[in-house]
């Protein structure tokens, strides 16, 4: 059985590392600072969310699966939001 | 080559890079910046030997890392009131340097 | 046993060459954001050395409140090119400079490798009365009952810095409230960013007092968090800080080191000297004083990110 | 198990070590304000990986960083805001 949640645990993290990687040759391939921002978004959400679900398996405590969960939470409702104040600024100082 | 040391010659070498920012920079921001880099190496430093003096089922010595949590908390005071008398002295003199005068002109 | 150390390796590597960064960079606005993201790295680093009390402080401290001041304080000072002032040094002396670091950066990695094999250590000395303080937490142990007059002299070290803060407005501003001096946003993202995260912070605040007596955590981690929330609330026009001469903002500032100040002298009475605590009660003394704090030290800390009382048209 | 998430743990690192290159480089002041984004987002979920190989206060620490991750963004939005245009007319609707 724990085997089963162990390969959960390094499928879903791999692809969480995966679109971390993605993210980043995003950040620094696209050309521009709207497009960099697109690429960043996928770290923040799919990234941290994957590896998140992939730790939920090995948590001890179903407090701890709480607090796992909120932390994405967390950085979901900051990086959507702080993601659309620098879009701003940015379209603000191009304008 | 353990965990402790490496981060010991990290805080060693953090030591030394603040030390040199604080003397060649000319803005006092940067200075602070690099204050702040050789503050956080002796804190390092600190945690180096808390680390090493791991005993009784504990990550480290708790004495020293209760005296490098206050240090953090008094560094941060320190910090915010010289950016506060750096941004005072920009509002008075539109200058955030501590030169006496402009270079260009003592060479000159 | 080795993936840790790798990992370390990598993490001191980045830490280096972030301060490198910060110190070469040719702009302050670069240079300060290298600098949040270092204080980022060395959070990371404390949970590497086993100390989670002080990655927690870090990171509230040096990544979030730190960051935010920097950030204020670079962008109010503008960009310095167009002065184009720049201190000349001459070579010899720059040369001088560059190995005096080196020496010290030399001397200081030649002591840490010549340490002692059975390091020093207070750990079982701090360990050994814990049983009778009823705190589970040995770091709060030593910041609460073993070293209490450090905690408190720390206190007012805070509460001093701010008061010099405060005393560099001028003097038109003074009985102004404390202001970063641009105008806050009501609605729009930052509205529904501050709405959701401060409840949120709020709660984790009082998590992290109350888990501080047996866990990592503690009033200063919980009083950084709260500052935080509190400028992100000013910052959205949700929370707004009274005049600096308002009476009850500064019995707030001053709750917590009478709380600890009184609790001190009454240790004359129960255990003979200043701050001991009595030992059947010593755990309630602890979480009562760490309670009244908190919410001091939040205001501090936010006061201080604040800066001085200041004119604005929009606050 | 725990060595996997070491590996998995490096990799995160490595990824924000390369993301510093757009700290470093920028261009614009965003360019880098969001590589720092990154790089807090990055080191949660390396606090995370910490938490589940078995330090379980990395958990609280990661937390901490997602509450403030927001506050070094909104603090380098709003102050940008008042050097780049004069603070009397600028006024959300």
């Amino acid at each position: 059985m724990s085997g089963l949640w162990d390969l959960l645990t390094i499928l879903f993290v791999s692809m969480g590392v995966f679109f971390f990687v993605a993210g980043t040759v995003g950040l620094l391939r696209f050309p521009d600072s709207l497009t960099r921002l697109h690429a960043l978004t996928k770290a923040d959400n799919l990234g941290l969310g994957l590896i998140v679900l992939g730790l939920l398996p090995r948590v001890e405590s179903p407090q701890d699966a709480l607090k796992l969960l909120l932390v994405w939470a967390l950085v979901l409702v900051a990086s959507a939001n702080s993601s659309q104040l620098i879009a701003r600024k940015v379209r603000r100082e191009e304008s | 080559m353990n965990i402790p040391t490496i981060f010991g010659i990290c805080a060693s070498m953090l030591i030394g890079l603040g030390l040199y920012g604080i003397i060649i920079q000319d803005q006092v921001l940067r200075k602070l910046l690099s204050f702040n880099l050789v503050g956080t190496g002796v804190f390092l430093l600190f945690g180096v030997i808390g680390r090493r003096g791991a005993e009784g089922g504990l990550g480290g010595d708790p004495v020293v890392f209760g005296l490098v949590i206050t240090g953090i908390v008094v560094a941060f005071s320190a910090t915010a009131l010289a950016v506060a008398l750096l941004i005072r002295l920009h509002e008075e003199t539109g200058d955030d340097t501590l030169l006496d005068e402009a270079p260009g002109e003592e060479e000159k | 046993m080795t993936g840790d150390l790798i990992f370390c390796a990598g993490l001191v590597l980045l830490i280096l060459g972030l301060a490198a960064f910060v110190v070469a960079a040719r702009q302050p606005f670069p240079a300060v954001v290298g600098f949040v993201v270092f204080g980022l790295l060395v959070s990371i680093a404390w949970m590497c050395l086993a100390a989670p009390d002080v990655a927690l402080t870090e990171a509230a401290i040096g990544g979030g409140v730190t960051g935010a001041l920097l950030l204020v304080a670079s962008a109010k000072l503008g960009d310095p090119s167009k002065r184009g002032q720049k201190m000349k040094l001459a070579r010899g002396f720059h040369v001088l400079v560059i190995l005096l670091c080196i020496a010290v950066s030399a001397g200081l990695i030649a002591v840490v490798l010549s340490l002692p094999e059975r390091a020093p250590t207070l750990a079982l000395v701090a360990l050994d009365p814990l049983e009778s303080t009823g705190v589970k937490n040995p770091v709060t142990a030593v910041l609460l009952a073993y070293r209490a007059l450090d905690t408190l002299l720390e206190t007012v070290v805070v509460l001093l810095a701010m008061v010099g803060v405060w005393s560099l407005a001028k003097d038109s501003d003074w009985a102004k409230k404390p202001a970063f001096g641009y105008s806050p946003e009501r609605g729009g993202p930052l509205g529904l960013l501050a709405s959701l995260l401060i409840p949120v912070g709020v709660m984790f605040c009082v998590y992290m007092v109350w888990t501080g007596s047996d866990h990592p955590g503690g009033k200063f981690q919980g009083a950084a968090i709260l500052a935080a929330m509190g400028i992100l609330g000013l910052v959205a026009g949700i929370t707004s800080v009274p005049a600096v001469t308002n009476a009850r903002l500064r019995w707030v500032l001053i709750l917590g080191p009478t709380v600890f100040l009184v609790a001190g002298l009454m240790g004359f009475a129960s255990a003979g000297y200043f701050l001991a605590w009595p030992p059947e009660f010593s755990k309630a003394v602890i979480v009562l004083i760490e309670v009244a704090l908190t919410p001091s030290l939040a205001l501090m800390l936010g006061l201080l990110v604040a800066g001085p009382p200041r004119h604005s048209s929009q606050l | 198990m725990t060595e996997f998430l070491y590996v998995a743990a490096i990799l995160v690192l490595v990824t924000l070590a390369l993301s510093l290159a757009r700290v470093l480089r920028g261009p614009a002041k965003a360019d880098r304000m969001m590589a720092a984004q990154l790089l807090g987002t990055g080191g949660i979920a390396i606090l995370l990986l910490a938490a589940g190989s078995g330090l379980k206060a990395a958990t609280d620490v990661a937390l901490t960083l997602a509450l403030l991750s927001a506050l070094a963004a909104v603090a380098f939005v709003k102050s940008g805001e008042r050097s780049s245009s004069s603070p009397k007319n600028e006024k959300q609707p």
